[in-house]
């Protein structure tokens, strides 16, 4: 599955904080779905930007901001052409995920949204996908309704299928769970929902890095991702939307790049997408966005997926041996995150003892409090891997938790 | 035979051959938009406009025989130097001609920075709304 | 007033993009109130930052993640002692001036904001100050007012106090105007507004990399400025806000950090800052941000004030002996701004011809169209000063306008 | 006379001193936190919880003959053994000493990271919660 130039050796030395040592034990970074490591190739095209480029964008006569607007234009094309957009009108330079779902949901909530409309989320979001949606039921009226999940993580579709209503108006769901890595059938419930008539948002947070997403094909009308989250520089993000929907929809912030005109009387806004951007934009950041996506399409998602579906297979495989150990997720379709608890350990103790192997993962709610609830447990220990992962890190992992658990019994 | 919108472009492209630096080009192109208004001044109204952020344009189409005819003014004279060739160019064409036109010259005569959709010049909508003219013409009068 | 220890050449040494050549010349940059260039100690503390210590960061329990929050911090005390704040709780980390004044109109838009309500701005506002309470009008009913300006470009104060009324909930308008360089009398604004009994939003996007900053003296409710126009990375910002006032304010957006529990019957907000601060935080920017501050601090403001003031003097004299040049702005009170036409020049042919001698000015309306039409222009050419200028730079300008004139006329 | 807080916060550095490793040093800890529930069932309320987003902390407090007495608890076992210690160095002494406290242990024994308020462990609420209470008791029963 993984092709010949996919060498980890090789790739592993784009990243330099891999040879960093915590605790004097080389690190082993398995917080990846919190956000991920940055290559060189990404770090030197925003120092170049930096060091050659850096100008205010757009309207501007002078070359070097000429040259600033075709870069950070550029940046947009390629990140249409990543996600397969229609056209650069519907991709939305934001500052992340958060940024994106809160600009839709502020903007539909003024528009779409009145009392007694239904909105459809899961049990198994993000923060950042239940409450901007409560914030938005506050103001308007509307009703947060939660779609039922199963106990190995996955959708429970006649749960949902239930739950659509004809008062619903919008749809909002992850396409991979941050928490337990479920890939979920977002093209089926997008059909079943446009069938329903209602809108579909898809916080493609964590799948960017995992998994070929074309958005034409999946007919969503909003897909949200974070630039951090895919080998990018933090306060990046995209928004999608379909052209139509966002052309109908009113602006989210005033200022900047956002105006046609501007009179004390009456304000005219730009057209897509600078309707939605509005204020300097970070072009230094999309530029190190562009720059993580060609990094990533150099090897291509499927080699990755493929690279990190063994590890996660191996991590599954070799975790679930230790005694007491449980895995919360447990779909067929995975990307390579594990989330696990020790029978009785809580797992801030396991946290804690873990890191000083030199480990990193993260503990706790992992930012989707309503999962923990669920599954009845007070957090999870997650490890998320990422391309320049190896099985000799999850031996380690092993070795840490077995002891871990050995000191806290 | 009418020349065509390629003869015209190369036309243009050739009287720019001949400067030496930007000091001689900028010249021409001033000169060409100080000459007299491209547009009579009933056509400058407001519907006409076309604001660029940077400066503003205004076009007017008529249809003759078959062919397009343009007139266009702007408050940049700069703006109006490329206005004028573009009208050398795309006026007294068929719609069909001016539809496929890909006014390369732009680019050859080295003036595509003024063509960047975000320098908000007006000439880019300007180019949009003499195409839309053309077809709008087309479809009114059949092809 | 030029303290000994800044040594220009030194200075200019630290910018690289300042050893670069447009077509054919050396860069000449002068738009710096559009953006300003970075120095390489914050593009090093940015690759330092994602070659050593990048990780998500707030309640992760790993030793980076502990370590890149602490750092986190550390930056938010630099502002807050740069700005002197009374507490850290007080600074709130924005993508930018435009998101900061976003969050309190939308945020006060929620909570204090009912119709018949005034808002009072001034007619040197920059869009990001204009249309954030236009769309708030529109959603609470209130009205916005504008206080006039002189011909010389300074608020007229006996207008303000006229449209100052008891129906005044928020004046927002900013401490230097972006395109005429003109210091207002903030802190006189702030008293008499206070004894009216509203609130003040200070715009400082154009202050703090020229003036000494403080939020206390001024007694300002809000204060927001923009990293990029004080030397650091883009996509980062401040909002300032005093603790009680921010305390009472609903949250902006939802997600991530600004949590203290969520559930689907009940969501609790985090306390401040972090109220405000949904998302993944751009922890590299805001570190980038602490570097320019310290950078800054390196000289002291008032060595750079010193140093421009110089600037825009020299720069003044010159350019008014040329036939038919008018400056706009001639406030006593002004950073290095200045923003002119030449009679019957329009400002884009200006711009075109200046940019082809390698000196970058922005030209247009400068995003303060009411400005233009206050004017009656249809644009300014603007050049602005940063601590990098210098008077041979003033010089090339001074002989590119009058050839530009010569070639226009 | 009683023993100071800064004695027992120097008792327990002093336990902490021979401690070879990070194992050694977290083994301890974990004892502590092992030791019998240092609070009674009925005050693990609602009330006296205090929430942190990794782990949680209950915290009880009494007044009797000038003195403050807290007891306390937590789910997590490592912050079980950190509140242990706290409870050594502030229950039984009077609420002046208590808001007086610098608590430098803690850092001297490197358990600092603990209590970065950022960590979300309900430690750093706990200990302000404590010299709240003590505050409390102070302007209530005078000082
Ligand atoms: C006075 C003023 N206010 C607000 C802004 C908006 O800042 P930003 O675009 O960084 O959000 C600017 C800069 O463009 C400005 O000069
Ligand atoms: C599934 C999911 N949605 C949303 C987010 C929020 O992303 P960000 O914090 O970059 O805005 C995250 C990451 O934290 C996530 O994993």
């Amino acid at each position: 599955m993984i092709k010949v130039d996919f060498n980890i050796d090789k790739v592993r030395k784009d990243f330099p904080i891999l040879s960093r040592e915590i605790y004097k034990r080389p690190l082993v970074y398995f917080d990846n779905a919190a956000t991920n490591q940055k290559p060189v190739q990404v770090l030197n095209r925003m120092d170049l930007y930096y060091e050659n480029q850096n100008s205010n964008i757009h309207r501007g006569v002078h070359f070097l901001s000429q040259e600033a607007t075709s870069a950070y234009e550029e940046a947009r094309e390629t990140i249409k052409t990543f996600i397969n957009a229609h056209s650069r009108s519907e991709v939305v330079f934001t500052k992340g995920t958060t940024d994106a779902i809160n600009l839709v949901a502020h903007s539909l909530g003024r528009k779409l949204l009145k009392a007694g409309d239904e909105i459809l989320i899961t049990f198994m979001e993000h923060h950042s996908n239940i409450v901007p949606w409560q914030m938005v039921c506050e103001t308007t009226g509307a009703y947060l309704k939660v779609c039922n999940i199963t106990e190995k993580g996955e959708i429970d579709i006649e749960d949902f299928k239930t739950k659509l209503s004809r008062k619903t108006r919008i749809v909002a769901l992850n396409h991979v769970s941050n928490t337990l890595g479920t890939i979920n059938p977002v093209k089926e419930i997008i059909k079943i929902t446009h069938d329903a008539g209602a809108l579909v948002l898809i916080d493609g947070a964590q799948a960017v890095a995992h998994l070929q997403v074309d958005v034409q094909d999946l007919d969503c009308d909003f897909y949200c991702f974070s630039g951090h989250k895919i080998y990018a520089p933090m306060g990046t993000g995209v928004l999608y939307g379909k052209e139509d929907i966002l052309d109908k929809m009113p602006p989210y912030q005033g200022g900047g790049e956002m105006i046609a005109m501007v009179s004390f009387e009456k304000t005219t806004y730009n057209e897509l997408p600078f309707k939605f951007e509005a204020g300097t934009p970070n072009v230094g950041g999309a530029l190190g966005l562009e720059a993580a996506i060609k990094y990533v399409n150099g090897f291509g998602l499927a080699t990755l997926a493929g690279y990190e579906d063994d590890l996660l297979k191996y991590g599954t495989e070799k975790l679930l041996q230790i005694e007491g150990l449980r895995i919360y997720g447990e779909s067929a379709l995975k990307t390579g995150v594990i989330s696990f608890n020790l029978n009785k350990v809580h797992s801030y103790d396991a946290g804690t003892l873990i890191d000083k192997f030199g480990i990193a993962v993260r503990t706790g709610h992992l930012c989707t409090q309503p999962l923990v609830g669920f599954f009845g447990v007070p957090g999870f220990i997650r490890a998320s891997f990422a391309m320049y992962n190896t099985k000799q890190e999850i031996d380690k992992l092993v070795e840490a938790v077995i002891k871990t658990r050995e000191m806290l019994l | 035979m009418k020349t065509t919108i390629e003869e015209i472009e190369q036309q243009i492209a050739g009287e720019f051959e001949n400067f030496e630096d930007w000091l001689e080009k900028y010249n021409y192109i001033i000169e060409m938009g100080k000459d007299l208004p491209l547009i009579n001044e009933k056509f400058k109204t407001k519907q006409n406009l076309i604001s660029g952020c940077q400066s503003s344009v205004w076009l007017h189409a008529d249809y003759k025989d078959g062919l397009v005819f343009f007139s266009a003014d702007s408050d940049a004279v700069i703006t109006k130097g490329i206005v004028n060739m573009l009208i050398r160019v795309l006026s007294g064409q068929t719609p069909e001609d001016i539809i496929s036109s890909q006014l390369t010259f732009i680019d050859e005569v080295g003036l595509k920075e003024h063509l960047s959709p975000t320098r908000s010049n007006g000439l880019v909508s300007m180019i949009k709304q003499m195409k839309f003219y053309a077809l709008a013409f087309q479809t009114k009068y059949g092809a």
